[in-house]
């Protein structure tokens, strides 16, 4: 086995996730590529939660069914997992939690008994997871590193026994594989080591900041929440101003003054935080102000699922906020993509002074895996505001459509910005025959003729076939080792990150399939719908494989259905 | 240099009705801003919707004339992303107290150094005449054809419960007050809430400009605005009303100050460029 | 000539509006069909307003772009007009208002003048309301009426002198047709004075009362206000609760917690306020709570023209809201369609628990023409919740989907509803296996299972032929106005009351046509989309007619627009 | 008929944290409920979203769990709708006085009569930690990494600066005085707005049972609850804290009561049917 899915439940506040953290981070030090993914009840403490860890010698970015070994944290675990653990399934436990430990199928261990021996019941965990890296041979040195760092302001005793556990653990682990002869052949790679560790959520952040990030208002709401925090992590060495707004309105709102103002601003938020900004929105649309907005999915409608993942919210992003404007929608289906989209989606915002959406989910957001380290070039920002002067028009109706966009304090010019319509000033104007008609094609005509060169196509995987597995988002990974594993020679996928506007050419490379399966996690097909309507080719059901559980598509799940559809 | 009021004036006809308090009210400020010499490029006029919100479409300087109820949100991002302008926030009491209840809450907590002058009308005027949150009992319109209500909004005591820097009301037909408020408004550093009363003659039939003559008076001089709970007594006290300014502190830190993207420097947002080096130090420690 | 339009055009404040009202019943009083519309800018006193009044001895419906008679009340009126005055108009105007009075274009009368006579210039309007009388030679005694009922609270001096300005002005009326020799030779029906006359706020706000109505909470928004008011000042009657909401938000939460605790709520609202709306509205889905929803569209983005026409809102209202689940979008055509889908969508929304919308328009809510009086039967409301045992579930999952709904206090049954995903009880839950695709399904599968019995097909006038002129909402008249004129034996008229989701055999209607152009108030073809996507006959945008003016649409815009393209 | 504590418990698990403060909240309401013998059938427990909110689920009871912030709205048209409930808003203090700020003026002004118990842990503990309204200064989150500088939402002195009729303060390690200020709220007619203190032992590692009992006293037998300048002047007094009744006014009219709707009925309004006869008169009179 060269290619292992490593799965820890237990309850929250159990540490699960600093157990998640060191793994993958020792996991890949020791040069194996590693993805992990976690699925979380909406509590802090308590219920049943997991983190699926991939280990292997090849790169592994994507959600699978399978386990291989399961590390319960207690008893829950099990029932919580049952329709996913089989014959093969390695089950390894703190001896004493689990009831049925000692039939062949679960393998009890003594972490809490040796991390008490080595001082305290703390370090169970700790012992968990140097069994783990015992299991794979990895080098321990990454862990004990990190053990340093986390523990170090506690003194050197507790950071001297952290270690222990893990060697004692360590052993453990090398020992058990020894005895049950496993074969988790994995040859390490030297190179992953120079690589980055990093999830969907840091990479959307680090792309705002590559973009001239510097200011963000925004209101908790999970999964989204995790780009604010960050952001406002690196508020003071990058100078972003940070403003936890007071609802959703707010943050909307304060966001499209603070590009007015001259900032680059970015709202993230969820399904019903977003419900609140559609006004906004439409504000943003009409005053042609530029805006990032961070959507991460979840289930819906209203609370939902709040920690679960779904991409529900496709429909409601292109037609959100009264009226009509042009607006531009990424849906990330790498972390590559996640930092370069979200890098260049300021640019576009500010060049064509429309709203550019992120649309990600809680599966993408939540997930890591190492990838070649990001490279960023000095010209990542692209600013494209301009000094004014006097007699500056902030709507002049141009060639191209745009009005050259100018910010209050930057030469002498009056920056007048309405969300009435306007006439060029930026005055309120009643005139229905001329400047009504001029400036709704200007907002509108965006789309037709201004984003032509930005649009994107998708990608095809690995060639173009004649068939297609088509999906969108964060289903890139899963349907990609899908198509990887079935090795059809007419099968190809086919990934939209970008997924409105739909670039012209989509229509013949969907018209010319033989066969199309879209793949989406929500009950009634919104990107079929989306693709039906823009090539002309209706997508019915039988060829919309839906997923609504709020847990991410498999690749398992994946293969079965291309396989049942006989592809 | 030297500014008239005219200076903020721009030439566009006024769609207000003749004899609205609005046309004194924006004297008034006018006049403030021209005594205190504030160019119109370092002046941003914001406001939500409704009739005292067309009042920076009239206003020569900087405008962002946003949505109903959503000015002071944005006022707050302007004034901190670029905090060399002056920003100053024109809504009517619907605007800031009704649809943008919430904002207001949030701003006085916040001390955003912005100044929010809010033509009390104590109706909608733009909807024509439906109650506002600070219509009087006993009041009758379409939506309420057999009176008003609810307690009437008291900004004054809320912003003052609040713990706002400085809380005023004034009458807009008392010119020198008022000029001398806003003017005060202005300087102040801080959330400046001014309640200005003002006569909506197309839809308030009761009150007029006899009504606000009648209902209001000055506070004295002696009234110590430095008094919390006095402030809060005197907030309270209806009909008459008293006008002025009831409380007022000052060195309180705002917002803009206290965000940590003005920890290292005071540039205005839009002068400053990503530090590419930084950036790709904090991308390296992902590794 | 037995049509005549007539247009009243002032600044706001010189009481076009009363001149409206009172011509209007005084005309129908007379045995005249009548049509009157208004369109006016966003202020209180001043600006350029005007309505447009049609009288015929024919039913006429709609707005039309000529100006037979033009009855200016200041000078701003004539450029204000300037592109529908061509030389068949005719201009009558108060002597000594309009500069280029005396050529033969403007006919001044001493309006004013003879007011003055009378009394007091006061009564100006009512001496130009005498002279539109009088031209038409209608009866005067409506009128006399209508002064007494007005003013006999002001005492009966000033009623009577009132009644003079009125026979002073209809003498004038008289003698001017008989001077021009004007041939408005309109035939009066006896059988139009027993009929009513009515706009669509109104039919709107009656048809809730007729469905049971008895809740309202809303934030006065224009187009839609007029709704909130008429029940409120019905409110006692009719035990209706009004409340005023302190912003829309509230607005819809309350609505939807009435209709929990037992009432039959709806809101009215417009664009923005409607945005603000939508995380409610993703609340009644997930809830399946019921709920009416009159959205009165005006253009956006934004402000945009707050006092307006458009119909842009099409798209938001069928994907607003976060997460899936059932909506059903009636946009009336008609009067009679606006009173009686209204009542229906009480009923739908309380069996199918579901959020049922009337989608009108600026045009559609201030337009008043005389239609027969409306009945009702006495089973104008369904009620369709259940009085509750121990043991209630309120989500029970049944054969239909549909679980029985309770009332707090009826029955001895707990009512327990949540925003999250839940069991049968209401309960939250998070099960992904079992009982998040079922409720998922549950509230997805009303639109396909369930609402097919209720969905319901265009309407087609005159009868099936080869090409469409196809329209949805407030355009009914107009467009079977243009289709009645162009007397094209292939050429009907294909206009859709119930927009979302359409009946299946809308694909065949569609598909059998051999041309269609679609009539719509916005930019981007929004119906046109919905019909390609439902249809699978991908509709070009050179046969979408598209108007996004803020004007309405007017009856020569469809004519020529039709004969362009061939029909 | 005598009630139990345990009759408004439902069997479910709790999904709070082992020493969560809403444990000892819930036990006091749920002894307020029995000594005050409330049939479960006609109480109606109605929250928004975040830990606290989770309270309605776990009571046997009618129950409407909405959206983060809209708790009050709601809870206004159900006891207008349907006046014979008990109706109880248990919520966060993110949720009431963060995203439901305007909500929360709202009904104040409204006197609905309903009962608000704001549990107010100075913190967002469902979103893990951030700050919310009522956080002190200096504070530090993930999202405020230099410490919270808003001046914290004062909510005892906006309710009685905007007219509240029952302003309370408990903490809920108190038990005795929480329970019976539970009970009084629901007895008074009118809004209650009791601002619970409570611990979130995960997310809140400053206000602790131990800062609770340090920072918080009793108020004197002795104070004046119907006064309002001397409730507003103890509601500004920080650390200590004051605890128990600041302010109550009796007979002010309630929200349903002087709704048009109610004017010659009081029936609920489900039990009311359509008279079709009026309608048909209503609609004659368009001929
Ligand atoms: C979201 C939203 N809701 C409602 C409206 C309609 N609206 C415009 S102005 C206004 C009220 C204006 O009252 P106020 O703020 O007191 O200003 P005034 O006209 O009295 O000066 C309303 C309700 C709107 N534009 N947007
Ligand atoms: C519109 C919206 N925004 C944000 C959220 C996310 N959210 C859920 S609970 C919560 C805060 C909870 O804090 P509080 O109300 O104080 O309750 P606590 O958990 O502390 O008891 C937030 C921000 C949401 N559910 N809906
Ligand atoms: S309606 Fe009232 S507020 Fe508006 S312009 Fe007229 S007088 Fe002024
Ligand atoms: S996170 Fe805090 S509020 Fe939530 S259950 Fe745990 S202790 Fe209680
Ligand atoms: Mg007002
Ligand atoms: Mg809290």
């Amino acid at each position: 086995m060269n290619d292992i899915s490593l799965i820890i439940c237990g309850a929250a506040g159990q540490g699960i996730q600093t157990v998640e953290q060191m793994l993958v981070s020792i996991l890949k030090m020791a040069g194996y590529h590693g993805f992990s993914t976690k699925e979380y009840e909406s509590r802090v403490r308590g219920g049943s939660n997991s983190t699926e860890l991939r280990i292997s010698d090849h790169r592994v970015n994507a959600f699978v069914d399978r386990i291989d070994v399961l590390i319960p944290f207690d008893e829950r675990a099990i029932s919580h997992l049952k329709n996913r653990i089989t014959e093969e399934t390695l089950i390894i436990a703190d001896q004493g939690t689990i009831q049925n430990e000692g039939s062949k199928d679960v393998i009890g261990l003594p972490f809490r008994l040796k991390a008490e021996e080595v001082g305290s019941r703390l370090y169970t965990n700790v012992v968990a997871i140097g069994t783990v890296v015992g299991l794979f041979r990895a080098d321990i040195s990454q862990g004990e590193y990190l053990l340093e760092k986390k523990f170090s302001p506690k003194g050197k005793d507790i950071v001297e026994e952290n270690k222990e556990a893990l060697r004692v653990g360590y052993e453990m682990g090398k020992r058990l594989r020894e005895e049950m002869n496993l074969d988790f052949n994995l040859h390490p790679t030297p190179a992953v080591k120079e690589e980055m560790l990093i999830n969907g959520n840091e990479a959307i952040a680090l792309g705002a900041m590559a973009g001239g990030c510097n200011f963000i208002s925004s209101y908790p709401m999970s999964p989204s929440t995790g780009v604010l925090e960050f952001l406002a992590s690196h508020a003071r060495q990058f100078g972003i101003l940070v403003d936890q707004a007071e609802d959703e309105i707010a943050a909307i709102n304060k966001a499209a003054a603070a590009w007015f103002a001259g900032a680059r601003a970015i709202v993230s938020t969820s399904g019903g935080g977003f419900d609140l900004m559609t006004e906004g929105l439409s504000l943003v649309g009409m005053t042609e102000t530029p805006l990032v907005i961070h959507l991460a999915q979840r289930p819906g409608p209203a609370t939902g699922l709040p920690t679960r993942t779904a991409q529900e919210d496709l429909s409601l992003a292109i037609h959100a906020g009264h009226g009509e404007f042009c607006r531009l929608i990424y849906a990330p289906g790498t972390i590559q993509q996640a930092f370069e989209l979200t890098r260049k989606a300021f640019n576009i915002a500010d060049r064509y002074q429309i709203p550019v959406f992120i649309l990600s989910d809680q599966y993408f957001v939540d997930s890591y895996y190492n990838i070649p380290m990001i490279e960023i070039d000095d010209n990542s920002v692209e600013y494209s505001f301009v000094r004014t002067g006097e007699g500056y028009k902030r709507y002049r109706l141009t060639e191209n459509g745009l009005s050259p966009r100018g910010i209050p304090g930057y030469g002498d010019g009056l920056i007048r910005v309405d969300s009435d319509e306007h006439d060029e000033w930026g005055h309120i104007t009643e005139d229905l025959e001329e400047l009504r008609p001029a400036m709704v094609e200007k907002r509108v005509q965006k789309r037709r003729r201004l984003l032509e060169g930005v649009l994107e196509l998708p990608t095809v995987y690995p060639e173009a076939r004649e068939n297609y597995a088509v999906c969108w988002g964060s289903n890139y990974h899963v349907v990609k080792e899908a198509v990887d594993i079935l090795k059809n020679p007419d099968l190809a996928m086919m990934h939209f990150h970008q997924v409105y506007p739909l670039h012209k050419d989509v229509v013949k490379m969907v018209g010319q399939a033989e066969k199309v399966m879209i793949f989406e996690n929500n009950a009634t097909g919104q990107f079929s719908d989306l693709l039906s309507l823009h090539t002309g080719r209706q997508i019915p059901y039988s060829q919309r494989f839906l997923s609504y559980s709020g847990a991410p598509l498999s690749v398992e799940k994946v293969i079965t259905a291309l396989q049942q559809e006989g592809f | 240099m030297q500014y008239n009021q005219k200076d903020y004036e721009m030439p566009h006809a006024k769609a207000w009705c003749p004899g609205c308090g609005n046309f004194g009210l924006f004297r008034s400020l006018r006049e403030a801003l021209a005594e205190l010499e504030i160019p119109p490029q370092h002046l941003v006029m914001v406001s939500g919707i409704g009739q005292a919100a067309k009042l920076p479409q009239y206003t020569h300087a900087h405008m962002f004339n946003t949505l109903h109820g959503r000015a002071l949100p944005a006022a707050m991002a302007i004034k901190a992303v670029n905090p060399e302008m002056t920003v100053i926030v024109n809504s009517g009491d619907g605007c800031i107290y009704g649809e943008g209840g919430n904002h207001f809450l949030a701003q006085i907590q916040r001390n955003s150094d912005i100044v929010n002058i809010v033509h009390n009308n104590m109706v909608y005027g733009l909807t024509k005449g439906q109650a506002s949150p600070t219509s009087l009992k006993g009041i009758k319109t379409k939506v309420h054809p057999e009176g008003v209500f609810n307690e009437p909004f008291n900004p004054l005591a809320v912003a003052i419960a609040m713990g706002a820097t400085f809380v005023a009301r004034v009458y807009q037909g008392n010119r020198e007050q008022t000029k001398n408020v806003f003017k005060e408004a202005i300087q102040h550093r801080g959330y400046s809430l001014v309640d200005c009363f003002v006569e909506c003659v197309a839809m308030n039939k009761v009150n007029t400009t006899e009504w606000y003559r009648e209902h209001t008076y000055k506070l004295e001089e002696s009234h110590n605005i430095h008094d919390r709970t006095e402030a809060f007594k005197r907030s309270i006290e209806v009909d008459p009303y008293p006008t002025g300014i009831f409380y007022k502190e000052e060195g309180k830190p705002v917002f803009w100050e206290q965000c940590t993207a003005y920890r290292d420097s005071k540039e205005p947002l839009y002068q400053r460029m990503l530090d590419h080096k930084r950036l790709r130090e904090l991308i390296a420690t992902f590794k």
